[in-house]
């Protein structure tokens, strides 16, 4: 019994081969089947390591409620590691308190809860990502002139803080007028409609601020299709956005929520369980791609689904290094 | 002495035509009150009116002679008016019970009190010879004993009133005798009836005083004394009736339409049955027996096994309703509104309905021809009304008429027949009867379930009686009369009870 | 034949009515039977206190919203509100009881939310004479709305020691869902409450017979409108905060929970105990199937063969 | 001065103008001109014609929705099969096709198929149509997973590019589509005899039975219409966003319910028209964009949203009554 075990949760009684738990709220979504790619793939070296013999997958089919019971389902079977993306980033906390008090390490990352009872979080930081995307649009536009905001779902954490994270810019520019804000999934479609009845309710649109997800491909389409002239758009890394970045020549600028979030997710459970110490927070610095480096995002872009996300490259040494940053 | 519930020159129009003007009628204590009239002649229109469901345009409802400014169905109950629709007012999920005490259950600290409950639909389930559990949810009882419950659920209310509105249209023999030794016996408690049927033989023997509407008017108001059946008759039609059963004679060189042997569906049990062409062949007995089963087998509606069978040449049985439909069977259901008719749609629709489900899906359809074909049929058979209106606003006799005319274009060889004079009034029975007895003679075959017994009697070759699920008799023509039907129907072990 | 009845004290008539309606769906409650076997069978853990404890916690919202749907599918009416009705009762939990209202007063807001919500549809459809369902699609929109201006994103508070009640190892839920069911029961034993079924299947019959079908058919979306917010309290306290969005899933839950069960959707057909079985069988197949070690995959082609058999079975039957 | 409207013509006339088609036209006329005066570009020829492809789209799914709900169903799989078509035809892409036209037929006979299936569960398991639709589409999620992100190409499929692309003579391609299925719609629906067949089973499916209606193959044949105009949408929606994704059809399910009850058919079944389907389509657009131009908070465009439905239904859906 190793008394003082570094991280958090971890008790140190449980021993390798672990089985780790990884608690989805939704399956089916590209990115998500994406990210059960990278974090398969890092099972699979860590079983060759003889570090983990199992690999339990839950969908909770978008329903808090049921990832919830999800959980508790995971805790009953006695999983020795839970990775998470929560549903609600209120929702599990009580349930994941009793995960942690029962010594499973638990790391969540992408959609966050708000609690402190786990082993670590693994994000981006929203609200940074915010605040870049906005400066660089402001930059683009010569820092006056008019914009639309394409943001996420409303209620949800993740598209809240985005949308906070570029109030500051926003208001250090006053000459920069927001024309209309929408909320809609994070998917082409909607995107697309609403940038179309917002176009013929605004005859002069300077720049798009557009928070994430396929957001910003739908927007050019609106552009494209009304014969209107392409303006600054930042985005995500949607490879559908970052071939039509190319194809328009577009002035941009894109973020992303790297897939091997869930990988790396993987990787720190481990880690904590076999003693290491981890940071209770562990913050991924936004990789960014602009005019500089689309290019070689999109030589890799074959081997990504067409309605996927393009991520940057990872190995072992960069999880090592995003671990030992304090 | 005043009246205990009367109308006083009441009118009533729906979407502007009139259906009833300056109506008036009287209902006395311990007098039976007959209300006559064709079908759509407004007869549930006045009663709808007496017990406050509708509202009159002009005239007044009187209590006890006071004139009521606003009837509503509340009020009416207040005032002791009780009244059995047709099976109406049932709820088939709640047990009999339930459905007798629904909107006056005896109250216990504010919930209903089950006991009192018991005690009370027990009682007024005896009077009508209802002896199944009360708990049994009422969508598992047949339509005739439904028919009872509805009764048993007017008495529970201890009314002062009474209004039944044609009770037993679908009652057998015996249970329509308990019936009528029921109402004999609350009117001499001094209660107020007023009776609606379009079985003659039936109002003879109970009313007292008869008030006729024709389409909408008062004809006449006045006491049976000394009235017979054809001056009933004459009353409502006014003019002299014929025969209501037509005189024919056998068709001489009958041949074989449908045989089954072992025929089981349903009810039925293991039954040998010969169907000849030319002959009207009837299904008595008492109601509930199996007998609905029997028609709905050899239709191919429901589930049905048979050693060896042929349907008009064809071996097997149908084995779906299309099919059947192929080989020449036509089939009218007992119950119009549920199995029989689309409410909501046109007359002109519902009389298509056959064709459309014949014709080759995607040809074009003639809307001319459609209303041609409809206006056809309703003059043939006498139906009243718009063709493009939808068929719930037929009185119930015409929608009977709508259910069996549907099928008149397509000729059919075999036709199946249940109970289809239902609350239809004498004129229309007559033709209904002319109208199958010619179909016999034309060489093709009719089954007739009915529930009216001296209909069996007078139109039929062969009247086979069910009895749990068999075929107790099959009486001959030289064999048949009411007797013979109804001690068949009963089994020589409960001949007593029927006496 | 008739002294089974005349035999008896007339005393004795309730019991047999609550007998004959569960004819229906026996063959639900013996999958469900099946399923809790397989269940105790898998997570022997079951049956400690905190284990089912943990079980009946993650079914109760769930039985709440299928009765709050099958109270409205009885009466022929149905609700495409009832998950952003419970959002709406959780954010309302969430943003009074940490405040000056208190527990008892964040309680009453959310009670008199839901029947406030309920009453108002109930009007809506019931007086207007509007389908169900388009107006409570519309009223999902409202309400929803009203969520996320009460509560924009994920937060609020509630007090821990409510949670831990409610939600701890304890089996409260359990108990608080057997006072639900005999409260109904206490319903349905009113004469308000019996003709919900009366009203639901033969409105116009009902109406003649003195019914007041109206009132009748308002209440059961009043008593609706309350068992979701009540679901959303129970969720809010679950999870210790509200969440605007976290009911989004119970609507169409609602809704197969309650046929599942038995209950028509032509008003008048089934049993509450028939939706509970169903809302058990949804939460129950989410638990069986995790420790059968399904992949998502064979999760959702587990779960719309179970749900289709467990309908289809009994008719199979009914044919044969 | 008063004969016209006696006259055959004139109670035609009176009986269009007071039906509820034609009084959701009116309604979508009035919206249109009250926003074109609220909000400048609303009313712009390019826009309301924007709108109109738009509601192709929902238009061509509740076609489906329309046939199901008359003939007394539901479909609630309509948006996984809109998902499943758009998702799948990428990875169907044959050199030996240059037209595209295979692929497309090949995706169409596909969710024809899904949708006989809901029905043969409808008609034959005797499933509540609510519980079997919606188990289909849990079952397509499963097939989702499976197939999503499965194509490393983009499809350019020349066909399905031209539909959510090409404008002939000024109008998009959708709009003709959404044309020509409508004709096809109604005339199948009111001009023949399988067309009565589904009012009658709608209205009543014991007398439709016992009246010879082929009842299992008519409902059959009504899912399978469902299924096929889902997919055409899925096929409409994919060229116009020139991408499939997982939940591209999503908002397709209740807006199809809300277009059809919108347009006066009734929920019930037997009673209705897709010609009061189609301006439902157009008005639910036109309403989500209205909302989109509004400044307000989330909380207040979704109150908005619904409160706008509610006062529309007020105007068109009021249920008849029945016995
Ligand atoms: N609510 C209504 N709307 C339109 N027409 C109606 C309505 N109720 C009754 N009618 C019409 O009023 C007339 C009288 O109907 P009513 O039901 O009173 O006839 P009835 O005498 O009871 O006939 P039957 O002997 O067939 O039962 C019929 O022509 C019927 O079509
Ligand atoms: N369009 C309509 N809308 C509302 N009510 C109608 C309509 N058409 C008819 N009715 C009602 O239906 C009645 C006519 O049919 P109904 O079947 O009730 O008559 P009935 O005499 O009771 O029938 P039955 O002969 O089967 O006993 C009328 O009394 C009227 O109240
Ligand atoms: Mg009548
Ligand atoms: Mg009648």
């Amino acid at each position: 019994f190793e008394a003082n075990a570094a991280a958090k949760c971890i008790k140190g009684d449980r021993k390798a081969p672990y089985t780790i738990g990884w608690a989805n709220i939704y399956s089916v979504p590209t990115w998500m089947k994406q990210t059960q790619g990278t974090i398969e793939a890092e099972v699979e070296t860590l079983k060759k390591q003889g570090l983990v013999d199992k690999l339990v997958v839950t969908d909770a089919q978008g329903d808090a409620n049921v990832q919830i019971q999800q959980i508790q389902s995971m805790i009953d079977s006695d999983v020795d590691a839970i990775i998470l993306i929560a549903g609600s980033s209120t929702a599990p906390a009580r349930v994941i308190a009793d995960a942690c008090a029962k010594g499973i390490a638990i790391i969540n990352f992408d959609s966050l809860v708000d609690t402190d009872q786990v082993t670590a979080k693994v994000n981006t930081d929203s609200s940074q990502w915010g605040d870049q995307a906005a400066k660089f649009l402001i930059d683009a536009i010569g820092g006056k002139g008019k914009i639309l905001i394409l943001n996420g779902p409303a209620g949800v954490s993740v598209s809240d803080d985005r949308r906070k994270g570029a109030d500051a810019e926003l208001k250090a520019h006053p000459d920069v007028t927001v024309l209309a804000e929408t909320n809609t999934p994070y998917n082409v479609a909607p995107a697309q409609e609403a940038v179309t009845s917002l176009l013929f309710a605004n005859p002069e649109i300077d720049g798009i601020l557009s928070l994430g997800g396929a957001l910003s491909a739908g927007a050019v389409l609106a552009l494209d299709k009304q014969g209107r002239d392409q303006v600054p758009i930042t985005g995500e890394n949607a490879r559908q956005f970052l071939e039509l970045w190319k194809e328009k020549g577009l002035k941009s600028w894109a973020t992303m929520q790297p897939n091997w979030l869930g990988a790396f997710a993987a990787y720190t459970a481990v880690q904590a369980l076999e003693g290491k110490d981890v940071p209770a927070f562990v913050k991924i610095p936004l990789p960014v791609i602009d005019n500089s480096n689309i290019d070689e995002y999109l030589a890799r872009a074959k081997d990504f689904p067409a309605d996927g996300y393009i991520y940057s490259p990872y190995d072992e040494e960069l999880f090592k290094k995003l671990l030992a940053q304090k | 002495m005043a009246p205990l519930l009367a109308a006083r020159g009441v009118s009533k129009s729906f979407f502007g035509n009139p259906v009833l003007r300056d109506v008036s009628i009287a209902l006395q204590p311990g007098r039976v009150h007959a209300l006559l009239g064709e079908n759509g002649a407004g007869k549930s229109t006045l009663i709808n009116l007496l017990s406050g469901a509708l509202r009159p345009d002009g005239g007044t409802i009187e209590v006890d002679g006071r004139a009521v400014a606003r009837m509503t169905p509340a009020l009416a109950r207040q005032a002791g008016i009780a009244v059995v629709q047709q099976e109406l007012s049932l709820t088939a999920s709640l047990s009999i019970a339930e459905n007798i005490g629904l909107g006056a259950y005896p109250k216990r600290f504010g919930l209903v009190d089950y006991s009192a409950l018991a005690a009370r639909a027990k009682a007024a389930c005896e009077l009508v010879g209802l002896h199944e559990p009360l708990s049994t949810p009422v969508g598992q009882l047949p339509l005739g004993r439904r028919q009872m419950v509805e009764i048993a659920k007017a008495l529970y209310r201890k009314p002062r009133v009474l209004i039944l509105d044609e009770p037993t249209s679908s009652l057998s023999a015996t249970e329509t005798k308990i019936l009528t030794d029921l109402l004999e016996r609350l009117r001499s408690e001094g209660i107020a009836i007023l009776y609606i049927s379009h079985r003659l033989n039936e109002v003879m023997k109970l009313c007292h005083h008869v008030t006729v509407l024709k389409d909408g008017i008062c004809t006449a108001d006045r006491s049976l004394e000394g009235t017979d059946a054809a001056g009933l008759v004459r009353l409502m039609v006014g003019r002299d009736p014929g025969d209501l059963f037509p005189q024919w004679r056998p068709s001489p060189s009958p041949a074989t339409a449908i045989s089954v042997r072992d025929f089981s569906a349903g009810l039925m049990r293991d039954v040998d049955l010969d169907i000849r062409t030319g002959e009207v062949l009837g299904i008595g007995g008492l109601v509930g027996q199996g007998q609905e089963d029997l028609l709905l087998g050899l239709y191919g509606a429901i589930p049905a096994r048979t050693a060896s069978a042929t349907v008009n040449g064809a071996p097997g049985l149908p084995g779906g309703v299309p099919r059947a439909n192929a080989l020449g069977l036509a089939y009218v259901p007992a119950d119009r509104k549920r199995e029989g008719l689309h409410l909501i749609h046109t007359i002109t629709t519902n009389m298509m309905l056959p064709a459309f489900a014949r014709l080759p899906a995607l040809k074009l359809r003639s809307r001319r021809a459609e209303r041609e074909t409809a206006r056809g049929l309703a003059t043939q058979l006498g139906i009243k009304g718009d063709l493009a209106r939808q068929a719930q606003a037929l009185s119930g006799g015409n929608q009977q008429k709508v259910a069996l005319a549907k099928w008149m274009p397509h000729d059919p060889l075999v036709l199946l027949l249940n109970d289809p004079t239902r609350g239809v009034d004498v004129e229309t029975k007559r033709e209904i009867y002319l109208m199958l007895r010619a179909f016999a003679a034309a060489g093709k075959a009719v089954v007739l379930l009915s529930s009216d017994t001296p209909e069996l009697v007078h139109l039929c070759e062969r009247v086979a009686v069910v009895r749990e699920g068999r075929i107790a008799a099959m009486l001959e023509r030289a064999a048949l009369s009411e007797e013979a039907i109804v001690s068949a129907a009963m089994g020589a072990e409960n001949r007593k009870v029927a006496a | 034949m008739s002294t089974v009845s005349s035999a008896r004290p007339a005393g004795a008539l309730y019991w047999p009515v609550q007998a004959r309606r569960n004819i229906g769906v026996r063959s639900l409650f013996l999958v469900v039977l099946a399923f809790l076997i397989a269940y105790g069978f898998l997570f022997p853990g079951l049956f400690s206190a905190s284990g089912f404890a943990k079980f009946t916690q993650s079914w109760f919202p769930l039985a709440l919203v299928a009765m709050a749907q099958a109270i409205l599918m009885l009466t022929g009416g149905i609700s495409l509100a009832i998950g952003p009705t419970v959002s709406l009762g959780a954010v309302i939990a969430a943003t009074t009881m940490a405040g000056p209202l208190g527990v008892t007063g964040g309680a009453a807001a959310v009670a008199l939310t839901g029947l406030g919500i309920g009453a108002a549809t109930g009007f809506i459809v019931v007086r207007l004479r509007l389908p169900a369902i388009v107006v409570t699609l519309a009223g999902s929109f409202i309400i929803g709305g009203a969520a996320l201006l009460i509560l924009p994103r994920p937060g609020g508070a509630i007090p821990e020691w409510l949670s831990d009640l409610l939600a701890g190892d304890t089996p409260t839920a359990f108990v608080l869902l057997v006072a639900i069911v005999l409260l109904w029961k206490l319903y349905l034993a009113t004469p308000l409450g019996l003709s919900l079924y009366a009203a639901g299947e033969n409105p116009v019959g009902a109406y003649r017979s003195g019914v007041p079908v109206d009132a009748a058919r308002v209440a059961a979306y009043a008593i609706s409108g309350l068992l979701s917010t009540g679901a959303g309290l129970f969720v809010a306290a679950q999870t210790g905060s509200g969440d605007p969005v976290i009911g989004a899933a119970f609507t169409l839950n609602s809704i197969a929970a309650a046929v599942l069960g038995g209950i028509g959707f032509l008003g008048g057909q089934g049993t509450m105990r028939g939706a509970l079985a169903g809302s058990l069988l949804l939460s129950l197949m989410i638990s069986v199937m995790f420790f059968l070690g399904f992949t998502p995959v064979a999760q959702y082609v587990a779960q719309g063969l179970i749900i289709i058999g467990a309908v289809a079975i009994p008719q199979f039957r009914k044919v044969q | 001065m008063t004969g016209w409207k006696d006259s055959a013509g004139g109670r035609r006339v009176m009986a269009i103008l007071s039906s509820r088609p034609f009084l959701t036209v009116a309604i979508v006329a009035a919206v249109w001109i009250a926003a074109s005066f609220a909000s400048r570009g609303f009313g712009a020829y390019g826009h309301l014609r924007y709108l109109v492809e738009l509601g192709a789209v929902i238009g061509l799914v509740a076609a489906g929705q329309t046939f199901v709900v008359i003939a007394g169903g539901i479909d609630l799989s309509v948006a996984a099969i809109v998902t499943v078509s758009a998702i799948s035809l990428p990875l169907l892409s044959w050199q030996a096709d240059p037209t595209g036209l295979a692929p497309v037929l090949a995706v169409l006979a596909l969710t024809t198929i899904i949708g006989l299936v809901n029905g043969l569960g409808v008609a034959l398991l005797r499933v509540h149509p609510m519980i079997m639709t919606l188990a289909m589409a849990t079952f397509l999620q499963g097939l989702l997973i499976i197939i999503a992100g499965g194509s490393a190409v983009t499809a350019e499929n020349p066909l399905v590019h031209w539909l959510g692309n090409a404008r002939p003579a000024g109008i998009p391609a959708g709009v003709l589509l959404w044309v020509a299925v409508s004709m096809i719609v109604l005339t199948v629906m009111h001009a023949t005899p399988f067309g009565a067949r589904i009012f009658a089973m709608g209205a009543n499916p014991l007398a439709a039975a016992l009246s010879g209606v082929p009842v299992t193959s008519t409902t059959l044949a009504v899912y399978g219409i469902s299924g096929f105009t889902s997919g055409l949408a899925g096929v409409l929606v994919l060229g116009m966003n020139g991408q499939g994704y997982v939940g591209i059809g999503d908002p397709y399910l209740l807006a199809s319910i809300a277009a059809v009850v919108l347009g006066g058919t009734s929920i019930l079944g037997g009673l209705g028209t897709y010609a009061g389907t189609i301006p439902g389509a157009i008005l639910l657009v036109t309403i989500t964009a209205l909302i989109t131009v509004v400044n307000a908070s989330p909380g207040w465009r979704s109150i908005l949203f619904g409160s706008l439905i509610l006062g529309l239904l007020l105007l068109s859906g009021r249920e008849q009554a029945r016995r």
